[in-house]
């Protein structure tokens, strides 16, 4: 604690204050900062907010969750089973479960939630669902409009956190604002909307899922939640003891946090990709071979050492080395390759002139790269613009904001583009390549027959998910053989701790740092 | 507005002289003078001076501290920190010139004809103008490049637009007091054309404290161009200023602190310098009281 | 007289603030970019993006859109935030008092160091405190903001340890702020004082204070003050709108909330409502401030009192 | 009463003022004289220990007032006289009154300050002086602002503060300069009768000739930072021994016959940086010799007057 340190510059009378403080702070209370990319969250109304953040998995329970390795493991559902031709599913909850305002969770709960979907933003997640049936007071039945192998991942989402129906009629509006319910194992006690959220914790918790090796109440009893925007006063807070843990640390603090005496570091394998997508409709990129050939100039293993200092892992196709649907025919990964590059280039009639860019008809082999701002893009995008200055192609770097460069995609201004996306799941896929979404998400503006036919087969098709697995890791493969994109970089997420303080879960289970890890973190100074 | 903002617009771009500070201030003018004459030269002929291209990446030596070859070390990509500060001068000071330029043809054609016509004119002119001179001026640049996409170009109009106030309300104040002056009247009576009376009487006679707060501006400009930067706005890599340099991720002030401590350092040093030089000017020019009296 | 005089001075806003809201909601709306793009997410159909945007009237004709906003906001009624998801009213009442504890301090911490020192390097003689004024007043006025802030939580925040590194809980993760954003308010009103009050030492009416025998102190006090705070009013009046929105890199910097950092960031997420309600009342603010400014004005020097009404 | 003896005043490295000597008793009346520059205003700074404002201080010579001398006076010590027994009457009664304060308090602060009045003792006598300026519903007067005054009225008031304590010496430094020419001739009859009226000794500071004519009993007349003469009004109105105070009693028009020459002075008052050496006037005087461009003339006493001319005494 910050004002521990600080009475420690003080006299001896004040020592003595410290030792009570120190006693206090004992009382497992920690606070966390949030990760830059979850702030701004302005309720923690699941059902209809469009950014959540790591708070609110403390405050509601789901009922499935879904591990590292990607599998699905119980929560406030113990079972499930999906009917053979997948229009439906029937859950059994688990017993003795309680709402923080003392009501039960059952069937009736699950029944009552769904439908508060409608009409929101957050509709789609449960769009297969045409209607919830109650078997009995713990088991609930999903009557399904089409089969959706993807069901369970929708049920692992923050957005699927189950709240209490009673309080989110009578609060309306406000509900996650002035109040929230749920089963978690964290109340909310105060929520300063850009500020911080206090949690307090729910003694009655008893229903944790196999991903916490603390099947109890929270060892914390009261957890803070800050919003701070500057990722280096967040690292200064960390280092001064202002917070306890840092969710999300940008790579580049990585060497100067582990300088840090009092810091640990968990790195977590991320669950997405750093990407340049290539403009297919826009010239030089509509022939394939340039396409090609600026895979190639990209040194993915070079940018992990160098920039990254060698944390997380180079990016050698679409999804997260964790998907099944990753595990293509290696001859279609992207990897660095300078020779055949300038080989390609020199048949696609890009010639080395007498300067440091190729040249065909006159015209040089300039083009424009597009990124975001922010640090993390930025270095990532100067790093491409060298090494395709390699083969000969002269990029110009514009830094848009976000909706700006959403805006230049839509109306195809763009040629290259440094981008990320976050998801653990195949059906990004079809978010960026479907011929529905061109300009954005489809930035590659790729519109090919061929492939919306493998999207549809992956997308509506798959009856369950062995046979989704096949169908997207096909359409994957499509994908790659045309050259849409060159993948970079896949990040880690890092969290960093003070470790003088808090002890916290070596091995981190679930996709992300959330509430089956913090219920594991213990207060140990 | 009052004449009070007279003396607000004048102490804003000056500091008083003092019969004591005079002797020392002149001689602190003349250093101010030579290092942005300096400053110029280095930028003009960065290609020559700089001893590295400053976009050249070396991913093998990011992050060297200031030494030989590199004097004032590298950053992330291993680029000589001392090329891009020099190069960075090119970009700061053209863009914030280029930016003040502007902002002074538009706001003396704006002042001059409000203060000239009057009227309602005058008074609606004056009512936008006041009130984007009490808003922020970084708000106004944020908004303005998120309207028209962020590079350098928009970066110089955004600057320009911020400051575009100062010089309206400082022409127009310098019109409004000519207008008083016998021979303007004399000339007015005469029967000359607004436009020839604006264009050779007027305007040249209003000029020179234009010019020397816009001098001032510029050192404000460069601050802007930084802040800009900050929030990644601003000139496009690679290509440096010291606005984007000193915002090159916050982690480099613990990681490599030299890659932002020493544009923010000349930032420092040449707004303080634009600022004596400015003053000097003023006390050479003796417009003291003409910028007062905007 | 006074009241008079307030009375017309308030009937100019009027059409004022008609224009700049057409000018305000122009400006909002012709920005690249929609908000529809920050509320989808992956998984969502093209059709839901089409439904969205219908609901929330973005396909209609932008006069209309106008119509809608302005008609609604005679009613009191900002809007509904459509990232943010939360009455655009209950967005800026939130961060709204953020904004005025940090901004008033440092408005009041500026204005009273400010005039002090101003009056100090107007009056001493020793030439070292005035080059020492003259240098902190120049620093003052150049040094960016973003960058002090980072000194500051460098030098007192990690290394002595006195100040949190950032928050807004309690009084001392205030200190820094307004230390921040007071130090080129400070060098600004020091300025003006300074320059005021050597402005109107030249006034003939003071050789005629000195002839009458007064001292030194009861001139500064009572006549030379009263004249110096003329400018220095106008200037503090001006700044009302920088308080409220001009905080926005310290802000960010210290992980404070306020009306500027919700500005930005609904601006990044083109969330219309937000920007305009924002804007808005930073406009209703540097109009009140003109306002005020004028008013004090009128209260001080009886010349303006009579040529304005 | 007022006596000053070979006054000298600095502005750090120039002197715009030196060798200037004049005596004055209750009841007289004093003109200095000159062009715009020629040191009237610094010589009655220097009287008022005013001169530290502009910067300027007093680096030689002495003025004794009442058999006090004053260039040495502590700066309280003075402040206790100026206001008090040296009043100040200055050149612009536009500029010379607060304008941020009603008309009252800043008369009656003078009365406050010297006599040790309460505030309403105060008024009450404020009300009575300007009553006996003819200034119409002092009363009312006294609520009013500066700028809602005319011009003459304002030079009224100031008088009225120069007199709140009953001053021995009144300095009026161009009194009428800024006023109407209707006005002018008021001001100046006012202060004629108040000299009368108070046994005041007054030094009226003034470009004009013909107003040294009408109104004083002793003249100085000053080129150049130096008085270059001296003496009783007749005898130099007689008799002028400077070929400069000449010209200047040529310059005042005589009637209204219109055939007459007025005659200019050609050439320009030389500015501090660049006084000519010998004689300041030789390079305008037509009487100029070799000796006036290298020697600077010494004070010759001639008759009831004294000049600084080389040939001051001469026939011509």
């Amino acid at each position: 604690m910050r004002y521990v340190t600080k009475t420690k510059f003080l006299s001896g009378t004040a020592l003595i204050a410290a030792g009570f403080l120190s006693c206090a702070a004992m009382a497992q209370d920690v606070s966390i900062a949030f990760s830059s990319d979850e702030l701004g969250a302005t309720s923690y109304n699941p059902v209809t907010s469009s950014n959540l953040n790591s708070a609110t998995g403390l405050i509601y329970d789901r009922l499935v969750e879904q591990d590292a390795d990607q599998s699905y493991h119980p929560h406030l559902a113990t079972s499930w089973v999906e009917s053979a031709d997948g229009m439906s599913w029937t859950f059994q909850l688990k017993d003795g479960v309680t709402f923080h305002d003392g009501t039960a969770f059952n069937a009736q709960s699950v029944a009552d939630w769904i439908p508060d979907f409608a009409d929101t933003e957050n509709a789609y997640l449960v769009a297969a669902i045409a209607s919830v049936e109650v078997i009995d007071d713990l088991t609930v039945k999903f009557v399904m409009s089409r089969p959706e192998p993807n069901l369970l991942y929708n049920l692992a989402s923050s957005f699927m956190g189950i709240p209490g129906s009673a309080s989110y009629d009578s609060l309306g509006e406000d509900f996650g604002v002035t109040g929230a319910v749920g089963t978690g194992p964290f109340k909310l006690e105060s929520f300063s909307i850009g500020l911080e959220t206090v949690l307090v914790r729910n003694d009655d918790y008893a229903w944790a899922s196999d991903l916490s090796e603390n099947q109890g109440t929270a060892h914390l009893e009261r957890v803070t939640f800050r919003e701070i925007p500057d990722q280096s006063t967040a690292f200064l807070e960390l280092k001064t003891g202002g917070v306890d843990l840092l969710l999300g640390v940008p790579t580049d603090f990585l060497q100067i946090l582990k300088a840090e005496s009092n810091v640990s570091v968990i790195q977590m394998p991320g669950t997405g990709i750093h990407y340049m997508p290539i403009n297919v409709t826009a010239p030089p990129f509509d022939n394939i071979k340039v396409r090609e050939a600026t895979g190639l100039a990209v040194n993915q293993e070079a940018i992990v050492a160098s920039i990254y200092n060698g944390v997380g892992a180079p990016a050698h196709n679409f999804l997260i080395g964790s998907l099944p649907e990753a595990q293509v025919d290696p001859a279609l990964n992207v990897n660095y390759g300078p020779d055949k590059a300038k080989t390609l280039l020199d048949e696609a009639g890009w010639m080395m002139g007498e300067g440091k860019v190729r040249m065909k008809d006159g015209v040089p082999l300039t083009v424009k790269l597009f990124t975001q701002n922010g640090t993390e893009f930025t270095s990532l995008t100067q790093v491409v613009q060298a090494q395709l200055a390699e083969i000969g192609m002269e990029a110009e770097i514009t830094v848009f904001d976000s909706s700006t460069i959403r805006d230049e995609y839509k109306n195809n201004r763009h040629q290259l583009a440094v981008r990320g996306y976050d998801w653990n799941n195949s059906d990004i896929l079809d978010w960026f390549f479907s011929g529905k979404r061109l300009g954005y998400p489809n930035v590659s503006m790729w519109n090919d027959v061929e492939g919306q036919r493998l999207n549809d087969v992956a997308m509506e098709d798959s009856k369950n998910s062995d046979e989704r697995i096949a169908n997207f890791k096909a359409y994957h493969e499509y994908v790659l053989s045309q050259h849409l994109f060159v993948p970079i970089y896949q990040p880690t997420k890092n969290i960093a701790y003070n470790s003088d303080r808090v002890s916290v879960p070596k091995i981190v289970r679930g996709t992300r740092f959330r509430s089956q890890t913090i219920v594991d973190i213990k207060v140990t100074e | 507005m009052t004449s009070n903002i007279g003396t607000v617009a004048r102490a804003m771009t000056g500091f008083g002289n003092s019969a004591i500070g005079s002797a020392f201030g002149s001689w602190l003018g003349k250093i101010a003078g030579g290092f942005l004459v300096l400053l110029v030269l280095t930028a003009i002929f960065a290609p020559w001076i700089t001893p590295f291209d400053y976009a050249a990446q070396n991913l093998m030596n990011s992050n060297a501290a200031p030494g030989w070859p590199h004097l004032l070390g590298t950053d992330q990509f291993g680029r000589d920190v001392l090329s891009r500060v020099i190069y960075g001068a090119r970009t700061s000071l053209s863009v914030s010139a280029t930016a003040i330029a502007i902002s002074i043809s538009v706001g003396m054609t704006l002042g001059a004809a409000a203060g000239y016509f009057g009227g309602f004119f005058e008074r609606a002119v004056m009512t936008v103008v006041d009130l984007t001179w009490s808003f922020p001026d970084i708000l106004i640049a944020l908004i303005f490049v998120a309207t028209i996409g962020p590079g350098l170009t928009s970066t110089t109009f955004a600057i320009a637009i911020a400051y575009l106030a100062q010089f309206t309300r400082l022409t127009r104040a310098q019109i409004v007091r000519l207008k008083r002056e016998t021979f303007i009247e004399a000339t007015i009576n005469l029967g000359a054309k607004p436009r020839h009376i604006l264009q050779y009487h007027l305007l040249p006679n209003a000029i020179a404290p234009v010019i020397v707060v816009g001098m001032l501006a510029i050192g404000d400009g460069i601050v802007l161009e930084a802040t800009l930067g900050f929030f990644g706005l601003g000139a496009q890599p690679p290509t440096p200023s010291w606005g984007a340099m000193m915002s090159s991720g916050t982690a480099q002030l613990f990681l490599s602190p030299w890659v932002i401590i020493f544009p923010g350092v000349v930032v420092a040093v040449t707004v303080v310098a634009v600022n004596l030089f400015g003053d000097e000017l003023i006390r050479a020019l003796n417009i003291r009281d003409r910028i007062r009296g905007a | 007289m006074l009241l008079r005089y307030i009375f017309y001075r308030s009937l100019m806003l009027i059409p004022v603030s008609i224009s700049i809201s057409v000018v305000i909601f122009l400006i909002v709306h012709l920005l690249p970019g929609d908000p529809i793009d920050n509320l989808i997410r992956v998984g969502s159909s093209p059709d839901d993006r089409l439904a969205l945007i219908t609901k929330y009237g973005l396909d209609q004709p932008l006069f209309v859109q106008y119509y809608r906003w302005i008609s609604a906001m005679f009613q009191g009624d900002f809007g509904e935030a459509i990232v943010l998801r939360r009455p655009v009213a209950d967005l800026i009442s939130q961060n709204l008092p953020y904004s005025l504890t940090l901004g008033g301090l440092a408005f009041a911490f500026s204005s009273i160091v400010g005039i002090i020192l101003g009056t100090i390097s107007a009056t001493t003689r020793s030439a070292i405190v005035k080059q020492f004024m003259r240098g902190f007043i120049l620093l003052g006025s150049t040094v960016p903001g973003f960058w002090l802030a980072l000194l500051m939580i460098l030098f007192f925040a990690v290394q002595l340890q006195w100040f949190p590194v950032s928050g807004a809980k309690g009084w001392d993760s205030l200190v820094l702020p307004v230390l921040t954003i007071g130090f080129g308010g400070v060098a600004l009103v020091a300025r003006v004082t300074r320059v005021a009050l050597l402005d109107v030492r030249r006034e003939d009416f003071v050789t005629l204070l000195h002839a009458k025998g007064l001292s030194m102190r009861t001139i500064l006090v009572r006549h030379l003050m009263p004249h110096a705070m003329l400018p220095v009013v106008t200037i503090l009046a001006l700044r009302i709108g920088w308080i409220l929105g001009g905080a926005v890199t310290v802000e960010f910097v210290f992980g404070r909330p306020g009306l500027g950092l919700l500005l930005i960031r609904a601006l990044g997420q083109r969330d219309y409502p937000v920007v305009q309600g924002c804007l808005l009342m930073l406009a209703l603010a540097v109009m009140l401030g003109t306002l005020i400014g004028d008013v004090a004005q009128a209260a001080m020097d009886p010349r303006i009192r009579e040529e304005k009404t | 009463m007022l006596e000053v003896r070979d006054l000298e005043v600095a502005f750090g490295p120039v002197a715009p003022l030196s060798g200037v000597s004049f005596s004055l008793a209750k009841g007289e009346k004093l003109g200095i004289v000159g062009e715009s520059g020629s040191g009237k205003s610094l010589t009655a700074m220097s009287v008022m220990g005013l001169l530290p404002l502009s910067g300027g201080r007093i680096t030689g010579g002495s003025i004794v007032f009442d058999g006090q001398e004053l260039t040495t006076l502590a700066e309280s010590a003075y402040r206790k006289l100026r206001g008090r027994r040296l009043g100040l009457i200055t050149q612009n009664p536009m500029t010379s009154l607060d304008p941020l304060q009603k008309i009252g308090p800043q008369v009656d602060a003078v009365a406050v300050l010297h006599l040790s009045m309460n505030a309403s003792e105060a008024r009450t006598r404020t009300v009575e002086i300007l009553g006996t300026l003819r200034i119409p519903e002092p009363a009312l007067i006294c609520d009013r602002y500066p700028h809602q005054m005319s011009g003459g009225m304002k030079q009224r008031i100031v008088i009225a503060m120069a007199l709140a304590a009953d001053p021995d010496v009144l300095v009026a430094d161009e009194p009428t300069t800024a006023l109407d020419v209707t006005v002018q001739a008021q001001i100046i009859r006012l202060l004629d009768d108040l000299v009368k009226e108070r046994d005041l000794a007054l030094v009226l500071i003034t470009h004009d000739m013909s107003v040294v004519a009408q109104t004083c009993d002793k003249v100085v007349v000053m080129y150049a930072g130096r008085a270059i003469e001296y003496g009783p009004v007749e005898a130099i109105f007689d008799a002028p021994q400077h070929p400069y105070t000449q010209a200047l009693i040529n310059c005042i028009p005589k009637g209204l016959s219109t055939d007459e020459h007025l005659s200019g002075i050609s050439g320009t008052v030389p500015t501090v940086s660049n006084y000519p050496k010998g004689c300041a006037f030789h390079p305008r005087c037509d009487r100029a010799k070799n000796i006036c461009t290298s020697e600077r003339p010494a004070f010759i006493t001639y008759g009831n007057n004294a000049a600084a001319c080389h040939f001051a005494g001469d026939d011509r």
